[in-house]
């Protein structure tokens, strides 16, 4: 982790390095232009993305200070602070693009299943990547949003790769999906219903990246310093998509041609407090916790 | 020496068999007592949670469905194994002809078979009896495979020279294998437990292995050790069960080796 | 006879391949699962790739890292416990207790102290290791005791009666697990990449599912199958060699 | 003078590994009459059990060739039982003793029969309180009992037995010859029957070949023209009894020994 | 006279299982001085292995004690070779004649001199050719002469033989039982020796002991007062060596057979 204070922003002298843990996914395209075009550098910051991680390891990395930063999503970050692990949400990794009908996660189904809005999904069984985070509850609240009965609908576990093959050999009805797999699942005939991500709230925060509490407390220049490059890193890839597009298949298996045609995630600059507030509602409704998190405490101001 | 009824040397037994985990269970207790780590909570604050969340409904909810499947692909995997083992084992064609092959496919880590068996069979059960069975096979099948290649040929040769019928003979062979075939078993048994925890850990909606997934999940850390003990439990029972039927099918096994202790 | 054995294994092997091609196009979609004339290619050019071979050699490495500590933990306890009078009344229901736990469950909790690397070869060790230890603990039982009264009758030491006799009796339970953990090894090794990350071939299957990427996974499972394919050579080899005295074995020679 | 049963020509074997090869038989020419009793002596090692195995259809010659009853040799025949050196490991150690000699019976002969052989095959080699015992519960040669009650159950056309009195006592060793002797007239049974006792070959038999080690084949075949109706202690002390088993104890003593390395094996290259 | 060196006293040994109890021994006493030969025949099934097993410290009785140059023997004394009635079990299959032979040798001679006593153990039972091939090679008999040359190969104070010269021929019998007189003249050892074979227990001992089934105990202990010198022919054809055979046959005529259900075991209620 990073053991001297940053110097300056801008400023010469040594780098604090800092390391994020993070899978190989497409939110990790304006960490590495960053580092690339030297924009960590610029707020003092030298940093090792660790590859080597996944939801089952991050938390406890993260608290146990092996690693400063990694992603997680924002139910899930709600989740572990209610449960008292000291989670602090430094800035988004990944947002919905707002737009309905063109954001990069949609609530799928079968071309030929003549379904057509997510509240005649009553009854039937959708899949979601992970019971217990924001997949089910954006899955949930575009049934909802709909007009639908979401205790009702029987969600279970597929992960996202094997949705397009889950939805068009009719294992399930509907299934929550993110790009690049709503693309593929798009292009195997599948349509998207409902946008939940929209419903869940009008800037949500979807992923953020996230220290503990304790390095946020003892290093507070680390965290802002990361906070404001990966801003600055944000800045960048709004006003240059095609540049993150090319980075994509330099890191993951997508190929170049998929790359250019999914849709991207958004880039938004704060963790979305009002998003914050009413996943915690829907957390709370949905049995995932019974003691709302103290929002201060969740998300680094 | 032979002092103490058949009670005496029961309970004696009892004691021999539980006094390592109780002395294990007391150090954890005192050892945790104090801890502060959220991953790591008081032994207490676990059987706490053991009693709120396994003494109610979640039981019958989460462990009858479990040990349905359990049972069903293990007793599939045992029939399977000890008949494809027995072939195997007995004709070297056919080991030469599919020992690659088997080879091949024990490599495949159940994570990798499901999305394969998503679309093959779906979302329901069948898939996860078949990853369980699978994980349970290979050591059935290998054991057999190898306890029949090891039988002695002086009792291949015996049972061919009174011409006993074909069944009768493969019956005898695999009965003088079942020494390995019970190892064979024993193995899976613990196998199949944890595939299938594992398995209950994708496309599930109830089961042991999804509801402490679940818990994993949402970071309730003294419910997933309450459920980590109930699978602990649970292996012990299923162990104990299995070796009430080994000792009475090997006990000849054990007086032929010399190890049949006075009764 | 073993060119001719081989020779069969190779047939065994075509006619899935075959099987496997036929199944695949009459039941399935190509973009879910591909046929093999569309992995095999893919294959061959992950083949030219020095990523996979990095990827191969660092889960072949945690693989044998992790069943070389289990074999060798699971033979000393399992030596000790079964040649020893009485631990294994008093073991048992320990082991009984934990021989079940999935250590994938621990993760969380191990991520504390070990780097996912170490726990990846943790879970293997852990994995083959009760494989190890309950194999040798019935292949004690083989022991004849006409052959330990004779070890006895000279006084050979406990030492000397496991060397010379319980050892060579152990030695095809081994055999079997031998087998069954290099496959677990292995198996466990691409586990860790996949629900881990750590890096090596297991976390190139998650990486090119994540990407959706179906061909390129097929293929690398295709490729790890064939590591499997080679090791168990080895594996049948190794028994002839060192198992050339036991009944299987011979009666195979001589067939 | 009744039908050949059994030819053996030519017949050879050779165990091979990669460190060894042994020509455990060479050149055997042999053949045995329907209803014969034929013993078999000759030194330790020198092909005795093969030769039994390959009759027995256990285990395939390397040369010549096995005719029974007009039919070659491939696969153990019908109507044979083997009474095994290797007693021990020929009984099923998961069978009681009863079982054990039942087993053969099974798809013979019906319950209510087959029950009573049993009881009888037991009861003359004196085991029939051991009934329901293990294998493994018996000493040696109440072992060696419970395979020759279950050949004898079986009722064989074709006996062989390969030493099968050698870990009984005396007495009882006596006992077991005659009940052989009994039941082979009894159910005109063809014996091929291997010994180490001189006496015991000449008291049985009518006729005694006596084999050589390895290359060497059959030393001789020695007619024993004794009377039909034999017993213990009249024929073993009749003069003419003497005169055979000397003649044959002359024969066997000119036989090539086993001993000597270069007779013994023949280690390849 | 020498110092006694094996006490025997009311031992007794009966094996329990769950349907069956059978008193193998019940009150033997028995007294073998330091170098003597003895012989122990009797009936099969009336206890001789279990007896030597019991000697051996092998098995544990269950009344009664052994007493071994003044210990009382709970595990296997030092200085003791057996070589065991399952002699085929008793070889290690993983291992060459030789290694069998040599592996109780390891810890007490060094390498030349083990190889040299190996070699000489294996040609004097004949085996010199085979010490490559492994146990499972080997005829019953040649397995049989393995067990022996591994027993005399280790010059033992004490030797215990469970029918050792059981499957070998007569011939090589007869060297056999010359070699171990020689043996036991020359290392002065103490022998007890089961045989279910008179004349070789009179032509051997110093003592021959009948052993009744079960209950019985000791039926007779016969002093063989033949000449300390012996051979095959001279001996055996003496009319003193005559005498003592009928003797002991008489004896052993005269003991209860196991033949009879209430004697062979007495199956607990
Ligand atoms: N499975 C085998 N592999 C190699 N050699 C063998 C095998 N079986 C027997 N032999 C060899 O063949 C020869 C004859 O053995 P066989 O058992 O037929 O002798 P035998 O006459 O029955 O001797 P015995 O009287 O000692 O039982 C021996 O030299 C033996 O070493
Ligand atoms: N492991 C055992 N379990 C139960 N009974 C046994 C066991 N071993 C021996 N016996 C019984 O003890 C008695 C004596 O057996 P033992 O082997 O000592 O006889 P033996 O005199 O050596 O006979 P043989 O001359 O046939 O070898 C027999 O009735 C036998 O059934
Ligand atoms: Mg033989
Ligand atoms: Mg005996």
């Amino acid at each position: 982790g990073g053991d001297e204070e940053p110097a300056e922003a801008g400023g010469g002298g040594e780098l604090t390095t800092v390391t994020l843990a993070s899978s190989p996914l497409g939110h990790l395209a304006p960490i590495y232009i960053a580092q690339d075009r030297g924009i960590f550098a610029k707020h003092g910051l030298k940093v090792e993305v660790d590859t080597e991680t996944s939801d089952l390891t991050s938390v406890p990395s993260v608290l146990a200070g092996k690693v400063d930063f990694a992603t997680g999503d924002l139910t899930t970050l709600i989740v572990a602070r209610s449960k008292g692990l000291d989670v602090k949400a430094v800035v988004p990794a990944s947002a919905s693009t707002g737009k309905a009908g063109a954001d990069y996660g949609a609530l799928v189904v079968s071309g030929k299943s003549g379904i057509t809005s997510p509240k005649q999904l009553d009854g039937k069984t959708v899949a979601v990547n992970i019971l217990t985070n924001i997949a089910a509850a954006a899955a949930r609240e575009a049934i909802r949003a709909d007009g639908g009965d979401p205790e009702s609908v029987k969600l279970v576990e597929i992960p996202f790769p094997q949705v397009p093959a889950a939805i068009s050999e009719g294992r399930v009805d509907g299934a929550w999906v993110v790009e690049p797999f709503l693309s593929a699942a798009k292009a195997q005939g599948a349509v998207p219903v409902g946008w939940g991500f929209t419903d869940l709230a009008e800037d949500l925060t979807v992923s953020a990246w996230y220290t503990s509490g304790a390095f946020a407390k003892q290093k507070p220049q680390v965290a802002s310093a990361f906070r404001d490059a990966v801003r600055e890193a944000y800045a960048y890839a709004r006003e240059h998509e095609d540049e993150i597009r090319a980075k994509i298949p330099t890191f993951t298996e997508i190929t170049p041609e998929v790359a250019g045609r999914i849709t991207l995630t958004g880039w938004r600059d704060e963790v979305s407090r009002q998003a914050a507030e009413k996943l915690v509602g829907y957390a709370q409704r949905d049995g995932l916790i019974t003691t709302a998190p103290d929002l201060d405490e969740l998300i680094l101001s | 020496m032979r002092a103490g009824g058949p009670l005496a040397r029961g309970a004696a037994g009892a004691g021999l068999a539980l006094g390592l985990p109780a002395a294990l269970l007391a150090l954890w207790w005192v050892a945790s007592a104090g801890s502060t780590n959220i991953f790591l909570p008081p032994l207490r604050v676990i059987v706490e949670a053991f009693g709120r969340v396994w003494l109610s409904g979640t039981f019958a909810d989460d462990v009858v469905p479990s040990l349905w499947r359990l049972g069903a692909s293990y007793g599939a995997a045992l029939v399977v194994g000890v008949v494809a083992g027995y072939a195997i084992g007995r004709w070297p064609v056919a080991r030469a002809l599919t020992s690659p092959l088997l080879a091949y496919f024990r490599v495949l880590p159940a994570p990798v078979m499901i999305p394969v068996l998503l679309v093959a069979v779906g979302i329901g059960d069948a898939t996860k009896l078949i990853v369980i069975g699978l994980g349970a096979l290979w050591p059935i099948l290998l054991n057999t495979a190898d306890g029949v290649r090891a039988v002695d040929e002086v009792q291949l040769e015996t049972a061919a020279a009174f011409r006993l019928p074909v069944w009768t003979r493969h019956r005898l062979t695999l009965r003088a294998a079942t020494p390995q075939i019970f190892a064979g078993a024993r193995q899976a048994l613990g196998i199949s437990i944890i595939v299938m925890v594992v398995s209950e850990m994708l496309m599930s909606t109830d089961g042991l292995g999804f509801t402490v997934t679940q818990f994993q999940r949402s970071f309730a850390i003294p419910e997933m050790w309450s459920g980590v003990l109930l699978i602990g439990a649970l292996g012990f029972a299923l162990a104990k069960l299995f070796e009430l039927v080994e000792r009475r099918a090997l006990r000849w096994h054990r007086g032929h080796t010399g190890r049949e202790e006075p009764s | 006879m073993s060119r001719y054995r081989h020779g069969l294994g190779l047939a065994g092997l075509l006619g899935a391949a075959v099987a496997y091609e036929l199944v695949v196009r009459a039941l399935f979609s190509p973009l879910h699962v591909p046929p093999l004339t569309a992995i095999a290619p893919e294959a061959v050019r992950l083949l030219g790739e020095a990523r996979f071979w990095t990827a191969t050699g660092r889960t072949l490495l945690a693989a044998v890292v992790g069943l070389a500590i289990a074999l060798a933990a699971g033979v000393v306890l399992g030596f000790a416990i079964g040649s020893v009078p009485g631990l294994l009344r008093v073991t048992s229901s320990t082991l009984d207790f934990l021989r079940p736990v999935p250590s994938i469950v621990l993760i969380p909790v191990l991520i504390l102290v070990l780097d996912v690397k170490e726990i990846t070869v943790l879970l293997v060790a852990v994995s083959c290791f009760w494989i190890v230890l309950f194999q040798v603990l019935y292949g004690v039982r083989e022991v004849d005791q006409v052959a330990v009264d004779t070890a006895r009758s000279f006084r050979l030491g406990r030492l000397a009666r496991i060397v010379h006799v319980t050892w060579p009796t152990v030695l095809p339970y081994l055999g079997t697990a031998l087998r069954l953990i290099v496959s677990v090894a292995l198996a466990l090794a691409l586990t860790g990449g996949l629900v881990m990350g750590t890096a090596g071939l297991g976390e190139m299957i998650w990486s090119s599912q994540e990407s959706g990427e179906v061909t390129g996974m097929y293929a690398l499972v295709l490729l790890t199958g064939g590591i499997g394919v080679a090791v168990d050579l080895l594996a049948r080899l190794a028994e002839r060699r060192l198992l050339h005295w036991h009944v299987a074995t011979r009666r195979e020679v001589a067939a | 003078m009744t039908a050949e049963l059994l030819r053996i020509e030519k017949l050879g074997k050779s165990y091979r590994s990669r460190e060894r090869q042994v020509d455990a038989l060479t050149g055997i020419d042999l053949a045995v009459r329907e209803g014969e009793f034929v013993s078999v002596v000759g030194p330790s090692g020198c092909g005795k059990t093969t030769l039994l195995k390959i009759v027995a259809g256990l285990v395939p010659a390397t040369a010549g060739e096995v005719v029974l009853g007009g039919r070659r040799v491939t696969e153990p025949p019908a109507d044979l039982a083997v009474v095994f050196q290797e007693y021990g490991r020929s009984l099923f150690a998961w069978k009681t003793v009863r079982q054990n000699v039942e087993l053969p019976l099974r798809h013979h002969v019906g319950r209510a029969e087959r029950r009573a052989l049993v009881a009888d095959a037991l009861d003359a080699v004196g085991l029939g309180a051991a009934a329901g015992a293990y294998p493994w519960q018996l000493s040696g040669g109440m072992q060696q009992r419970v395979a020759i009650a279950r050949a004898i159950a079986y009722r064989p056309k074709l006996l062989l037995m390969d030493e099968p009195f050698s870990a009984v006592d005396a007495q009882t060793r006596g006992d077991l010859e005659d009940l052989l002797a009994q039941l082979w007239h009894r159910y005109a049974m063809t014996v091929l029957f291997v010994t180490h006792d001189i006496d015991e070959a000449v008291y049985l038999s009518q006729r005694v070949v006596v084999l050589g080690t390895g290359t060497t084949g059959v030393q001789a075949q020695i007619p024993i023209d004794l009377p039909a109706e034999r017993d213990q202690l009249g024929t073993r002390s009749s003069a003419h009894f003497g005169e055979l088993r000397a003649q044959v104890y002359a024969r066997v003593r000119r036989t090539p020994r086993p001993s000597t390395p270069e007779l013994l094996e023949r280690v390849a290259p």
